[in-house]
């Protein structure tokens, strides 16, 4: 393993749902389950790596600070980070730099989010005609779902996707998640279901697009030599290899969330690279690893046709060619790159501070070979991958 | 357009400087004066380009014409700040490539323009729409509608 | 120089004020001075580092995106950090980390507020029967000035304070800040100014709380060895040579902000460093140096009152001892241990996310000598203290 | 005790079990059956000793008398979501120290009682007093008043 490898020597949840109930308490619970799967105790946590979520009032803001005390002030040195979508990514960077830096040995990495009911809306009231966010609502009403169903769109006109296409990944999705312990949605689904529910943002329709859930997930990550220390041998023990959190170059020309226009490239050369491209190479490149070396993935899927978009991005085909890989079955557990064992944002809804982070917990167990009956066969190395708003995005490659 | 654009009501812009409201609308973009990208939606400083350390950006009229990048179709209503006509009818969002500015640019289609006259590809042009009336005022957002000159879709139905 | 030092190569600021402007406008001012005093340009940058408020809608929350995105997309990493008042010196500190880490060599640390007026109340609406913060305003009414009243009172009655004394501090900041370019109040203050302002949470007056401010700071912190090769030689240098970032020890017995109580006392004993004092010997601890060593401290007067018990968490002074110190004129520039030589919040009001990086920037142009008549000779070493809500806190220790 | 409290409206505590309405009225905070550290506000779960990991805590009353650690006087009405009464009245906070807990509790004075009435080691008894009305009931909280047995102060001016 690299010197610079991370070890993930613990990791728990809160099961997803719709609970209703204070997002400290979920975090509460997942932290707990994360320290005893590391087997060690809170005093022994030096830093506490929270990811904001923009609700909840200040608590949510100051999420690192808020779990130190409620599991009991020690001293512990934290940090709270906001990075919408890829929150969770952010907060594991923080605390893989601040150990690498030497700054500690044994850091939490904590989020946990509790939601309002419908669309995801701005935070707060009144005119904010310089906030971007309030604007697109205001002016053009163009919720999240929109942009998904701009990008679905995309591939319907340009590649020839179909409505069963995007049916189809709710149903690996489903498949995939179905004894999930921690999925607030364990029921499978038929292409007919998804065909039948009604339309949001034509083409998306309803059991395309992620639920808002509540639910928290955290890890304990440390240095190679606290871990050596802790465990003796670090055979097997997952690792992470890189954290890329990678932002757009100028200039971005595709367009996403939350904005009115892309930037221009009448004047300077767009990148060689896109955005979401980027996001997954530069985790690659880090790692010093590629597409063919991975035994799974997972993408944020925001709606299933999003999770088609991951596909090309993370080079697992050439773009136009995601329908092809689903339809093959190479995506489904069993098959030759299964993307979303744990179910995906299909079965859990998002619970934003804390879903970077649950991605990074389902490649642990798979790795671990402690993932039931959605287990992946050999699993010895996976990605995450996400994008969040405001040019926010992550991936997270760990392994064995 | 729609029937309440042409209504007695005066029309003031729902957002300050981001479009005109002539016969010929069009956005209004800002440019850089020293590198000369193209900035939407218009701001008076701070050049994009991260090249170009001009503080200083000029406001620009935008082409009116442009080809379909992709779209969406609302069928229910968005949530506040978002003022949705009761009842709420569907709506499509378009988002359009301006070549010579080189920009993507997102705004609703006229009312009545739904995913079903769109298509990826398709030449668009800048209208203006009610966006919601208030106290006999109808505030104005562009709205981006099937090219008159073009047939594709036989024009505005 | 230690080999963990940082370089602060360039530092900028936006004048304090009520600008009513966008507060991405008095950022990027803040930045594009940071990287013309640096000598570097926007494209070196590789980490942006953004101190969150928690105000300014989404935009507030994802600061280093903000700003990375408003310069102009250069993929940057970066990353948006909250910590109440203290924000500035987590952003500082992730930098730090990141840079430590080996992660990138050039961050800029960047933090910009618009304030509304009158107290500071919780963001958003709703019965929000879960967040401390809220419900200390709807049961208690007890806003930050109460807080900082009820410390305030304790040096009256256990010490003998004044009205005086308090004011006294008013007197001081004001003369330090009179021709800072930068600080927003830049008027006399004589006693009797501070005792006919009217009082707001008793004993304090208007004159002894600080207001709020919009502005904006930023900074250029680099790796040892970007700096000798961009700038040759590093003597006379400002570098970073301790972040504190500290939370509290199990049980914290002294009641602060937003809280309706403290610990426990009865079952854990308490540490022997109470919370702020440990803020600032954390610091000196990181650094290897004492009060003794200190040319000068910028310390977080919130109140008049809050800056005498620095000089007691500082160590500048036994407890007690804070009034006695004032009076002898040691805490005035030309005296032993110059306090708040840019004149403090006292003049500058609070701008929060940039407030502790504002801090910071005062030591730098004070150890390069360029603080014009508030220059405090042969300036070597200096210290900051700030201190937020949640247990919140930072101490930060610059030195040529 | 204010006369507001005494009147015919119905009394409901302005938040739901931090406080007992009854003659001798006392704090309801919580401890922690394995550890016996004591927490206000009340809560059910997560133990704040970080030493110890039980997730269970207890309701148990406090200390109804303690001693003044400081105080401060509100001379202008907070903002919302405090209900300021009209025309605004000064009040004081008082921050309490319960000896057998090792806690200090924040709270309200009863109305009437100022900082000239206070003193840094005062012993305190805790009352309850109304927040604010609304619909005719009276949202009440607890109150640090100053202690009858104690002659410090005259009694509740
Ligand atoms: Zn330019
Ligand atoms: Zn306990």
């Amino acid at each position: 393993m690299s010197d610079r490898d991370l070890v993930v020597l613990g990791v728990g949840m809160h099961p997803w749902g719709k609970w209703g109930r204070d997002f400290t308490e979920y975090g509460m619970v997942a932290a707990r389950a994360a320290l005893k799967d590391a087997g060690i105790e809170w005093k022994d946590v030096q830093y506490v790596a929270g990811a904001d979520t923009i609700r909840n009032g200040y608590p949510g803001f100051i999420a690192g600070a808020t779990f130190a005390q409620k599991m009991g002030w020690t001293g512990a040195r934290v940090s709270s980070s906001y990075a919408a979508c890829a929150s969770g990514a952010m907060s594991l960077q923080t605390a893989r730099a601040s150990i690498l830096a030497g700054f500690c040995d044994v850091a939490m990495v904590i989020g946990a989010d509790t939601t309002p009911k419908g669309f995801f809306a701005p935070v707060g009231g009144g005119d904010r005609k310089n906030d971007p966010d309030w604007l697109r609502f205001h002016l053009l009403g163009a919720t999240n779902p929109v942009y998904f169903a701009l990008f679905a769109r995309r591939r319907m006109d340009l590649y020839g996707a179909t409505a069963e296409d995007f049916a189809q990944v709710k149903v690996k999705n489903s498949l995939h998640g179905l004894n999930n312990p921690n999925a607030r949605f364990r029921k499978e689904s038929a292409i007919e279901d998804v065909l039948n529910s009604p339309v949001v943002s034509d083409p998306l329709r309803l059991l395309d697009i992620c639920a808002t859930s509540d639910g928290a997930a955290a890890m304990i990550v440390t240095s190679r030599a606290f871990a050596e220390k802790h465990l003796g041998s670090l055979k097997g023990v997952p690792r992470i290899k890189a954290v890329s959190t990678s932002t757009p170059t100028y200039p971005q020309t595709i367009l996403e969330l939350p904005d009115f226009a892309t930037d221009s490239s009448a004047v300077v050369m767009p990148p060689a690279r896109g955005f979401k491209d980027s996001i997954c190479w530069d985790a690659y490149e880090e790692a010093g690893v590629g597409p063919e070396d991975l035994s799974m993935a997972e993408v944020y899927d925001l709606s299933t046709a999003l999770e088609l978009d991951w596909y090309e991005h993370l080079g697992l085909c050439a773009p136009g060619e995601a329908e092809g890989l689903l339809r093959s079955g190479a995506t489904t557990i069993g098959g030759r790159i299964p993307v979303n064992p744990s179910g995906g944002l299909s079965c859990f809804g998002e619970a934003i501070p804390a879903q970077a982070i649950a991605q990074v917990c389902e490649l642990v167990w798979q790795l671990r070979g402690q993932a039931g009956d959605r287990q992946i066969e050999n699993a010895k190395l996976g990605i995450t991958a996400n994008q969040g708003l405001f040019g926010h995005g992550s991936s997270v490659i760990v392994g064995i | 357009m729609s029937e309440t654009a042409t209504s007695n009501a005066s029309q003031v812009p729902a957002v300050e400087g981001w479009f005109t409201l002539d016969q010929n609308p069009h956005l209004i973009g800002s440019q850089c004066p020293s590198c000369e990208t193209y900035v939407f939606p218009p701001r008076e400083s701070a050049c994009p380009n991260p090249a170009c350390d001009s503080d200083e950006l000029k406001p620009t009229p935008f082409s009116r014409f442009g080809t379909v990048w992709s779209y969406a179709e609302n069928r229910y209503a968005p949530p506040l700040p978002y003022r949705a006509a009761e009842p709420f009818e569907p709506y499509a969002l378009v988002a359009v490539q301006l070549e010579k500015e080189g920009i993507i640019v997102l705004g609703q289609a006229p009312k009545g323009i739904l995913a079903t006259d769109l298509k990826v590809g398709m030449r668009m042009q800048l209208e203006t729409d009610v966006l919601y009336r208030e106290d006999d005022v109808d505030y104005m957002i562009y709205v981006w509608a099937p090219a008159v000159q073009d047939e594709v879709v036989g024009g505005a139905k």
